[in-house]
């Protein structure tokens, strides 16, 4: 056998809860005892469309946060943001849906072996795994301090339970109708430096992790970041969700970011080369 | 199998003991796939087309969703032969997996150097020499789309084995008479056919306003092809019934696997429907041998183009 | 129009008010859907093809719904050009509704009659030659797979038609190369294109076992082929800058019909959809309108062929 | 304007009920005032799957049944057997789902002007059209005889209601599951002759309309019949429902099922050349 998605299963997992919450749907899945292998940042890969859809594809999501309850078992919760067929059709899907699902997916954030200062950014739904993964830093003894951005408050996703489990929490809008005016890597040199930033995690649109990205090299920090990249399989059989990245002796290759990622390390990343034709690199 | 029907096949000299294969390009070289089944428990893994030198493919975005389909524009990115055969073929054969090694090349030269390489390898249970790549020495059309370009791959790779692994030849549709293609590499020294590779289309990103993929154009695949696939079997059946058929084109159940056997084909491969399911494959092989049964066949091998009869 | 986009086109000297027309065969000849919408508000109605004689088409079953798709074999069933001429076209000009004719024939001459019996005939925006059926002077070849065929076809038609009435040119994609036999049927005396027609699929019934279709073969069309139209569309138009296209295949929203014409149609054709739909030509003709303005267009003309610039 | 489909509509109509009746799901559908020009071999077309369907074509259904209650307007019922994708959805949408429908299309069974004695054959779910004929006729003053057949009793479509329209209601099924064993043609002659029928009305699979053409035609009853064809349209734009029809003057053309039946005289079909190769007539 091989290890890769080595903790993965294939099954059907109900829908315990699905919530509106601003522009995003909240949804819970039963998961059962295979919630001990989900951490944070791998995801779950989903039919969408029903029996006879012409949806072919599964859609990818991260896991937002794991819970364990005597009630409903092992749960993982999904931020879903109604944007195409796949997802509006996911968000409109009731309590007892039962959804075939394949995760836990792809690589998890690093988590240091001693507490440091942690810095926790997520762009619109991008919040998602930081929250999961942000408690288990906290249990870790870690400061951990958040920065969240979106175009407009409304898709700012910070639930009150989540928190409660950061020290300090930031919000930019590009449009100021929430926290501060501005993208989260306005002052993000500064933050660094003042707060004694270690290691920063970061999930969101490519632009913004690839600015922070420039921004962590040139202050010397580490950065995970989860990529998002249009997967059509999830399971690393098909090589269409592909990063260009560079290897401790400069060698580029294209790595699936499904298995070699989503979470991976900002610096090896070789953003410039994104979208290009690899004949060129 | 909980069937009494045979579903063993054979393409050549090749013999497995069911005719659900992987296709080529959508298992990658069989590990990411090995978490969800067994490999041994398919007919075959056929693995991604390999190329001489390692090789990094076409531009991001490399895919698009279309309706009941997808187009893919992964350009042929893998590790190169020698890397294929030092890692990937001798994992394949540790897990008693039947292997179909597609090889793909730029030059029909190319083609032979590959033959040369697998020749010396053991454990290959057949060659798919999958000629939709471009040829750069003739404008990038595709060899397939052409008879002489087509048969003079064949040819080349025909000259180094010689006859100790089956030759399977595998064409594009997009051609205006199939036949003749399919007729040429078989007088080039194929000995099946595999058929079909996707269909040329493209998506156009209404955002952008410009092709979506980096490669703009790229291979529909999935079941919106399904139909031009039962067709071109039927059509190449039809004109060379002796010839054995690997047939694929948006299978993604034991119904469809089996539409394609009736029109021609003596063994499936379970593209696209794997990214969408991972044990597609294992639940096609289940609900063929239960359809095989319940309409009275006992092997396999009465239904293979069954639709041709009477 | 709710939209200050002006909607406006023109295939060669033919001009009309929008550019969503029906497709020929999937409207009969306008009097079924004249229920659901005034004709005279869409682009044209092309009519079902029309050849000299009454003909009772192919036997039933004549349809197979596939996944995103259906296959059709009709087999041109209609009244004849001197009944089209007497009953269908004057009731099309009663209603204001601009009318393209597709003339279909079995032999070149043929085509030559058809356009002869149009030319005499008023109120005709343009003909399209559909020329994507069985030749029966060639082994009942299309005669659209075969540039000669089809340059001999347009050649009839043009000798008859003296530049009053538009000539289209009705193309499919089951060819090795759509660019070469546009240029040949270009050279011939087309003045548009129409791309593209159904493409050549097939159906297993699993209950008979045998092909679905009387027809045996059928033309596969629906939302399942768009990637293949666009595909097509954008080479011709890569091809062919100047010549206008009238594209189709799968267009089932306003969205469809954008991503065609960004890719290089001066108008689109509606076909499967208003099976699935019938007031769909009025959707579709609201929704493009509202996505042109959305991306700063202020006529369809700027669109045209978007994909291909910069 | 023209006058076929003249009529038909295309609206979203609401599922009032849906229940299951033996192998069927009996729905009712609110119409409004379109109930109105509802005839008994009238039919519906639906949408079927939803928006992300790979389905693309709409399904037939005749109406069973219509009424107009001041609680839900206009009404009618279907009958549906779920057999394949498209119906199988149908029968499981719920109360309240709306459902994209054009209708009414097609002709309508022909109603004597005089109080006849007549004879309804239905197969299978081909009784639903019937009760709704039924109670039109009564209302005429005809004597209507009621012949239902299926392979097997739960196929016998024959609620409690529609019972009452009919003077009489002999069952068939071919395992003897439910009323006689056999077939509704068995006893078919010796029912026309003994109950002076002057008209049948059928509908059903094909080959029992075929069946009955001939026992008809060979006792001089008229015999309209609503055949079922393979529609991709249903409103007569794509010639694929067609059936050999012979005129008045022997000449036989292709007719469109949908258009100019489903309801048509069975005698002026031409039973033994559907499915031929018409260019061999
Ligand atoms: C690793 C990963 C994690 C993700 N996590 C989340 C999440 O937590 N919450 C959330 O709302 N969405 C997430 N997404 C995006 C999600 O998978 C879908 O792509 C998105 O919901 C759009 O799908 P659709 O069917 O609605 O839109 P459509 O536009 O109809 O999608 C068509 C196809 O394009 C792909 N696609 C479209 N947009 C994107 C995109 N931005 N990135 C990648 N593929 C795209 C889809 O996967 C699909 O195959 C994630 C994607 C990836 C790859
Ligand atoms: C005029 C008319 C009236 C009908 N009335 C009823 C009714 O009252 N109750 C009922 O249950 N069904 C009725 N049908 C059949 C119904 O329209 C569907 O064909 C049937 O439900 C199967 O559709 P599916 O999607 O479940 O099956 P699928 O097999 O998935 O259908 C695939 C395609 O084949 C066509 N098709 C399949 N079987 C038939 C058939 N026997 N006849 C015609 N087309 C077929 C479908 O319309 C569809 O386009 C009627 C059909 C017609 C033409
Ligand atoms: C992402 C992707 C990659 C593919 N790569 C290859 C390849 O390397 N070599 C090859 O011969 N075919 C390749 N194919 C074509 C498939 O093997 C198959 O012929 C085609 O997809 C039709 O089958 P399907 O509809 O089951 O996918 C690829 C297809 C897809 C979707
Ligand atoms: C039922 C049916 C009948 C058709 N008949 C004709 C025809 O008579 N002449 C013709 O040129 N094309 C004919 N076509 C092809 C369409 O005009 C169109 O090119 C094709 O269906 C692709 O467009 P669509 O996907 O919008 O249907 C027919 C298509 C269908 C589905
Ligand atoms: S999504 Fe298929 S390899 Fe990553
Ligand atoms: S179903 Fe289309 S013409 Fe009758």
């Amino acid at each position: 056998m091989s290890t890769i998605n080595k903790s993965a299963a294939q099954f059907l997992a109900p829908i315990i809860a699905n919530k509106r919450i601003g522009s995003y749907h909240q949804i819970i899945l039963g998961v059962g005892d295979l919630v001990k292998n989900c951490r944070p940042g791998n995801f779950i890969a989903i039919s969408v469309g029903g029996d006879s859809s012409r949806m072919i594809l599964r859609r990818a999501f991260a896991i937002s946060r794991t819970s364990d309850s005597a009630q409903y078992g092992g749960t993982i919760e999904l931020i879903v943001a109604p944007h195409g067929a796949g997802s509006r059709w996911l968000a409109s899907q009731s309590e007892g849906t039962e959804l075939d699902v394949v995760t836990p997916l792809g690589t998890a954030f690093g988590i240091p072996t001693e507490p440091v200062n942690a810095l926790l950014i997520g762009g619109g739904y991008g919040s998602a795994p930081l929250f999961g993964l942000a408690e288990v830093l906290k249990n870790r003894g870690c400061r951990t301090d958040m920065l969240l951005g979106a175009s407009v408050g409304e898709k700012i996703y910070a639930p009150m339970e989540g928190k409660r489990s950061v020290n300090s929490l930031q919000i930019f809008t590009e449009d100021g109708s929430m926290g501060e005016k501005g993208r989260v890597t306005s002052r993000l040199e500064a933050i660094i430096s003042e707060r004694a930033i270690d290691i920063i995690y970061s999930c969101g649109p490519m632009p913004m992790l690839r600015a922070i990205t420039e921004i962590a090299q040139a202050n010397d920090v580490i950065h995970q970041c989860a990529v998002e990249e249009a997967m059509a399989c999830g399971v690393g059989i098909c090589m269409t969700c592909v990063l260009p990245v560079k290897d401790e002796t400069g060698i580029i290759s294209m790595k699936r970011s499904c298995i070699d990622g989503p979470v991976i390390d900002g610096s090896s990343v070789c953003w410039d080369l994104v979208g290009k034709n690899p004949a060129e690199f | 199998m909980s069937t009494s029907v045979d579903l063993s096949t054979t393409l050549g000299d090749a013999w497995f003991p069911t005719p659900i294969f992987t296709a080529s390009g959508c298992a990658s070289n069989g590990k990411e796939l090995a978490q969800f089944f067994p490999l041994k428990d398919i007919g075959a893994v056929v693995t991604k087309s390999v190329m001489t030198k390692p090789r990094h493919g076409r531009a991001t975005p490399r895919m698009a969703e279309t309706p009941s389909g997808m187009l893919n524009s992964i350009g042929l990115q893998g590790p190169g032969i020698d890397a294929f055969l030092a890692n990937d073929l001798p994992w394949l054969i540790s897990q008693g997996s039947r292997v179909i090694v597609s090889i793909a090349g730029e030059t029909s030269d190319e083609y032979g150097v590959l033959a040369r390489k697998l020749r010396a390898a053991s454990g290959i249970s057949a060659i798919e020499v999958n000629i939709s790549c471009p040829n750069v020495e003739n404008r990038g059309l595709v060899f397939a789309a052409d008879s002489d370009a087509s048969c003079r791959v064949i040819d080349s790779v025909r000259k180094v084995i010689g006859g100790e692994i089956p030759i399977i030849a595998k064409l594009t549709p997009d051609v205006t008479d199939i036949a003749k293609i399919a007729q040429g590499v078989v007088d080039s020294g194929a000995d099946a056919l595999a058929l079909i590779n996707t269909v040329l289309g493209m998506v156009i990103n209404l955002d952008t306003m410009k092709p979506h993929l980096g490669g703009k154009t790229g291979g529909l695949s999935g079941p919106a092809i399904r139909p031009i696939a039962v067709r071109t079997i039927y059509q190449v059946h039809n004109a060379l019934p002796s010839i054995p058929i690997l047939g694929m084109g948006g299978v993604a159940s034991g119904r469809d696997a089996l539409e394609l056997i009736l029109a021609g084909a003596s063994g499936v491969s379970v593209g696209t429907a794997s990214f969408g399911n991972p044990t597609a494959i294992m639940s096609i092989q289940k609900e063929l041998a239960l359809l095989l049964q319940a309409r009275g066949f006992t092997s396999l091998q009465q239904a293979i183009g069954y639709a041709h009869r009477g």
